[in-house]
């Protein structure tokens, strides 16, 4: 009697912890459990035949199935624009500096990197909808106060591409510009320059870099002032995970391999 | 004694077909010679001596109990004819053995469905049921196909233990499944304590699977996206299966007033979100949600007539709705795409027969006198009672009208022969049933029945729902609004269940 | 709407519903009628009630319930053979502890689904089950010695075909009384002494084409996740 | 101790399974969430004609011990096998799903669902490109 009354009232509390856990595997681990514990709570309910069917299916086959389907590893999702020698697809791969500098980080997690591309302006809306863990892809601004910002890992300045002809604006004001901007996707600005479309867009400089190999005669191009650094930024409740980066970016200059990547994608 | 035979020969077809790699085509003749002979079995003068016993002739309390009413005869003859339809349809195409299969275990399951006397068996079967919609909804692997599969799927599961939980209540309190000694039971007492909370539970848990507001808002999606053919047994068959087993329990607890308030939400929601989707599929799919109004408000109706009347309207509904999926099919696979407007652009593009079958569709779901959608809703209409009755059914009439009106210009000329039509034979075969209701009503429920549909004031009654249709057609062509589509989601479907099931009992407990 | 609020909504939902059917639950206290048991018990031959209900009286469910269950099998392996798999060389990390203790247990998971299978009129179990453990007896063997080497056995046309022959198999079996002039779905075989492995004969013969089916089924099913691995 | 009787808890567990359902919004933690409330559906089936001195229903058992009842026993049978059923077809869904989407959210897989299908109504129907713009936010 006592232990029937016990081992019922465990299953709630299993379900419930398991089915609220973060990680999928854990969740699945601990469904398997319960339903072992349901079929303990079967063959004390007299029903030998449910409980022998349980175990073999709902304890054994379903939890097994469940791992196979499952990834291992977790995920350490990354999102970003694409940045030319930062972070950008060549083909399927990603390369870039910060490409590098995530992978490492990500295996050293022992999580899988995935990098999600959205337009630039949007990497702070997803990142706080707590969608992804990371935002990378040339962040040099201050984005809002509930996100953890790393350390920088290469200084940038801002550049702002205007059509010529246009309203010129004051001196005074360039300092307000609060980050990259520019129209959707980076490399839907790539197209609209090469077609010469007149558009405005304030850009970093690997950005801007990457947009000067294409002729830029018909717009005037200001430097803006205050050189900023490239970081990462995790989402809100994920400082522990920024600490861990901006270590891991602390010993990758320490090593001299940043220098390297940084050689290799941008010299 | 030999019922069992007829739902598992179409089974035996569909395994045979697979374990020894048959062609479509040869397991399609096979499976029509089964459904022809079937037919015969079923409507010939020896047909009592198949009813008997429980299968197999064991413990009558414990066994399972089959039977061969008219509400069977009449959904068996739904699912030859539709069954009949699809095949012709898909004939020419180069369908995939795996297709045919799926098809013989659909059909198969919907026939043990409309025999099944017993709870628990309807619960296997409509899970099976489930499972083998939810493979044919995802054929095309397109996918918003497989998204609206998988949703389909687990509001269907969700659903289904809710019936099972009912199940459980029942069998405590009778000790039996057999639809007949539960009967039995709730006559001896008819206020006993279960009987609320047991008819809520079955009642949520199937209407999940038949199409009703706000239990079935997995439909829409569903429907309006499975291929044409699947579309067409879904929206006319799968569906209608959800009501035989509502029917199975109305004749058990009672539920008219919750029959009837989930008939106008039902019907009225659907028509008005029918009203303004502007894709034929979707508002297909809709209408097949409205038109479970009518279904609804006959169930709750207890009269004879009524009775009858759903089981005509369901055998109607089936043979124009299959009809319109069907054409629409063809006209996307013309002009790619089911966009009203897109279609009513090309129309010249759609061959001549299939905006014919259009035509003929439309005008039988709007209720136009001389077809069927007219002579099975007039002895609906003739048996409502009650003022709330005639207004949900009027307004579902007003509905269906405003949202089809929406085809007609597709009706226009020019009249151009373009390319030919692959499957007019199935619209031949469906319009049959349109065309000649009257005699085949009288064949299944007798002469008093069809009486209703010769009466002018109902006439006139269609008619001025026609016209009233047409004017909420020209205010609301002026309108943007449209009804939220986030009621659709996934959450909100799941949670509208479990809010259903609460406001089922609210109802069946304290009203 | 926000999203403390909408959970908070959700939870007195379920709870409703759940409140519902705790405070609502009324059960009858009329006595159960084990004398329909025991005479189903004499009439079938099984000892295990629950077998003889599962394969007698109730026969027809199971037929469907087998059905079901090879619907699920078509679904899978319909819907994962046509897309390329994770082709990785050996499908599971092999430890060498893992290694040694699989193949110590596989024959004795092997003769604990024989057993189940056997004795499923008699004692707990029958086919299903007994199939399923067979199966995941067989997985433990991929464990040990690879999933190549396992296929290589295991495949072809041959097995798949079994796999959709045994329900067909299952199917006729269930209708053969009519030959006798008996209703189908009643026992084939006639009853033989109560409490021997012969004594239940039919319900013997389909626990073991149930229990060879889902073998078969369970594997060709747990091959498909095997070879689509972790992917989610 | 009365009230915490199998069907109290499997009530709660279908209480719990529900919440999850609605609020979890990885499509495999939904999934394990229907199995836990088709799960509790059995256990009610089980326990909701049981008493505690009940033995199981395998002869031979003395005439005055009472037997809990085989048939529900029987049927929940079914049940856990149309549930396994349920699972392994869903979990294939799942995979498609991940294959194109690359997530197991569930509201971002609407979200991409939605987009995909107004691409596919606006575009000119002429050309059955099933390549869109839900490809390419993801790698």
């Amino acid at each position: 009697m006592i232990s029937r009354t016990v081992l019922l009232g465990l299953l709630p509390i299993i379900a419930g912890i398991a089915l609220f856990q973060r990680r999928r595997l854990t969740a699945v681990i601990g469904m398997g459990l319960f339903s072992l514990v349901l079929t303990a709570n079967y063959l004390l309910h007299s029903a030998p035949d449910v409980a022998v069917t349980e175990a073999a299916i709902g304890a054994a086959l379903v939890t097994v199935i469940y791992m196979l389907a499952i990834r291992r590893t977790g995920r350490l999702l990354v999102v970003a624009d694409e940045v030319p020698g930062l972070l950008a697809f060549e083909g399927d791969q990603p390369v870039g500096v910060e490409v590098d500098i995530l992978g490492g980080f990500a295996r050293r997690l022992g999580l899988d990197l995935s990098i999600q591309i959205v337009p630039h302006q949007d990497v702070e809306t997803v990142l706080l909808r707590g969608d992804a863990d990371l935002g990378a892809g040339g962040l040099s601004a201050e984005l809002d106060a509930r996100l953890h910002r790393s350390r920088d890992h290469l200084t940038t300045a801002w550049v702002r591409l205007r059509p010529k002809g246009g309203t010129d604006l004051d001196s005074e004001e360039i300092p307000t510009a609060k980050r990259c901007e520019y129209p959707g996707y980076f490399s839907d600005l790539i197209e609209a320059v090469q077609r010469n479309d007149p558009v405005e867009a304030t850009l970093d400089m690997a950005r801007f870099l990457a947009v000067s190999r294409n002729d830029l005669s018909s717009w005037s191009v200001t430097r803006l002032l205050s050189p900023r650094g490239y970081a990462f930024v995790a989402a809100p409740r994920r400082k522990r995970l920024r600490d861990q980066l901006t270590a891991y970016i602390d010993e990758l200059e320490r090593s001299g391999l940043l220098d390297d990547m940084i050689r290799r994608h941008l010299a | 004694m030999i019922l069992p035979l007829l739902p598992l020969s179409h089974v035996f077809l569909g395994l045979t077909a697979i374990a020894w790699k048959a062609s479509a085509r040869a397991t399609l003749i096979a499976a029509l010679i089964i459904d022809i002979s079937l037919l015969a079995m079923a409507f010939s003068p020896a047909a009592h001596w198949l009813s008997g016993l429980s299968v197999g002739g064991w413990v009558d309390v414990i066994g399972i109990r089959l039977t061969l009413d008219l509400l069977a005869r009449d959904f068996l003859l739904l699912t030859v004819l539709l069954e009949l339809a699809v095949v012709v349809y898909i004939w020419r195409q180069h369908v995939r053995p795996m297709f045919v299969i799926l098809l013989q275990f659909l059909v198969g399951s919907v026939i043990a469905l409309i025999l099944s006397q017993d709870l628990f068996n309807i619960y296997v079967i409509l899970e099976l049921l489930t499972l083998v919609s939810f493979l044919l909804v995802a054929y095309d692997r397109r996918t918003f196909q497989i998204w609206a599969s998988l949703k389909y799927l687990i509001l269907a599961s969700l659903g289904m233990s809710i019936f099972l939980l009912g199940v459980a209540v029942v069998y405590a309190n009778v000790g039996s499944l057999g639809l007949a000694a539960i009967g039995q039971t709730v006559i001896a007492d008819p206020h006993a304590e279960w009987i609320p909370l047991a008819a809520a539970l079955l009642v949520a848990g199937v209407s999940v699977k038949a199409g009703i507001l706000t239990f079935s808002l997995w439909l829409p999606d569903a429907h309006s996206t499975a291929p044409a053919a699947i579309s067409a047994l879904l929206s006319g068959l799968v569906i209608k299966m959800g009501v035989v087993v509502l029917i199975r329990l109305a004749a058990i607890f009672p539920l008219g007033l919750v029959l009837q308030i989930l008939g106008g939400i039902t019907g009225i929601g659907g028509a008005i979100y029918a009203m303004s989707s502007r894709d034929l599929k979707r508002m297909l799919a809709f209408h097949t949600l409205s038109q479970m109004g009518y279904l609804l408000i006959g169930m709750s109706t207890a009269t004879h007539n009524a009775a009858n009347g759903v089981l005509a309207y369901a055998l109607a509904h089936g043979s124009f709705k299959a009809l319109l999926f069907l054409a629409a099919g063809t006209a996307f696979d013309a002009v790619g795409s089911t966009n009203i407007a897109h279609m009513i652009h090309t129309r010249h593009l759609i061959p001549l027969r299939t905006r014919a079958a259009l035509l003929l569709g439309t005008l039988a779901i709007v209720g136009l006198p001389p077809f069927d959608g007219y002579i099975a809703k007039a002895p609906l209409l003739a048996a409502a009672h009650g003022w709330a009755n005639q207004a949900i059914l009027v307004l579902i009439g007003i509905g269906t009208a405003a949202s089809f009106l929406k085809l007609l210009p597709l009706f226009k000329g020019p009249y151009r022969r373009v390319g030919n039509d692959p499957a007019w034979q199935s619209y031949v075969i469906l319009a049959l049933p349109i065309l000649l209701f009257l005699p085949i009503e009288r064949a299944l429920f007798g002469a008093a029945f069809v009486l209703p549909a010769m009466n002018w004031v109902i006439a006139m009654e269609s008619l001025a729902v026609l016209g009233v249709g047409w004017l909420v057609f020209r205010i609301h062509r002026r309108t943007e609004a449209r009804p939220p589509e986030g009621l659709l989601r996934l959450e909100t479907a799941t949670a509208a269940i479990l809010l259903g099931f609460a406001a089922v009992y609210a109802l069946l407990k304290f009203a | 709407m926000r999203r403390p609020v909408r959970t908070t909504l959700v939870v007195a939902l379920s709870l409703l519903v759940c409140g519902i059917v705790i405070f609502d639950l009324a059960v009858s206290e009329a006595p159960l009628r084990p004398d329909d048991s025991v005479l189903l018990a004499t009439k079938t031959g099984a000892s295990n009630l629950v077998s003889a209900i599962y394969l007698g009286a109730r026969l027809y469910d199971t037929l469907f319930e087998v059905l079901v269950f090879t619907v699920a099998v078509i679904g899978v392996c319909f819907y994962l053979s046509e897309r390329p798999s994770t082709a990785r060389p050996s499908a599971i990390p092999e430890s060498h502890v893992l290694q040694a203790s699989a193949q110590i247990l596989f024959p004795l998971i092997l003769l604990l689904g024989l057993y189940l299978t056997f004795f499923g009129h008699l004692s707990p179990g029958g086919g299903f089950s007994g199939g399923v453990v067979a199966a995941s007896g067989l997985l433990l063997c991929v464990m040990s010695i690879g999933l190549d080497t396992v296929y290589r056995r295991l495949s072809g046309a041959g097995i798949e075909r079994l796999e959709w022959a045994l329900p067909m198999l299952i199917v006729a079996v269930c209708v053969l009384p009519l030959a006798f002039g008996r209703s189908p779905l009643s026992n084939l075989l006639p009853v033989g002494r109560a409490r021997q492995v012969f004594g239940s004969p039919s319900i013997l013969l389909l626990n073991i084409l149930i229990g060879l089916k889902v073998l078969i089924g369970s594997w060709m099913v747990l091959h498909a996740f095997i070879r689509h691995r972790g992917e989610i | 101790m009365g009230w915490l009787n199998g069907t109290t808890i499997a009530m709660i567990l279908f209480a719990i399974g529900t919440t999850a359902l609605i609020v979890r919004r990885d499509l495999v933690i939904k999934l394990l969430a229907l199995g836990l409330i088709n799960s509790s559906g059995i256990l009610f089936l089980i326990s909701i004609r049981f008493r505690p001195q009940m033995v199981a229903p395998i002869l031979p058992v003395p005439a005055w011990v009472p037997i809990a009842d085989p048939l529900p026993q029987a049927l929940v049978l079914s049940a856990i096998v149309i549930n396994f059923a349920i699972l392994a077809l869903s979990l294939v869904f799942v995979m498609l799903l991940v294959e194109r989407y690359h997530t197991t959210d569930c509201e971002r897989i609407e979200h991409a669902v939605d987009t995909e299908k107004a691409a596919q109504e606006s575009q000119a129907p002429e050309g059955d490109s099933q390549a869109s713009d839900a490809e390419r936010p993801h790698r």
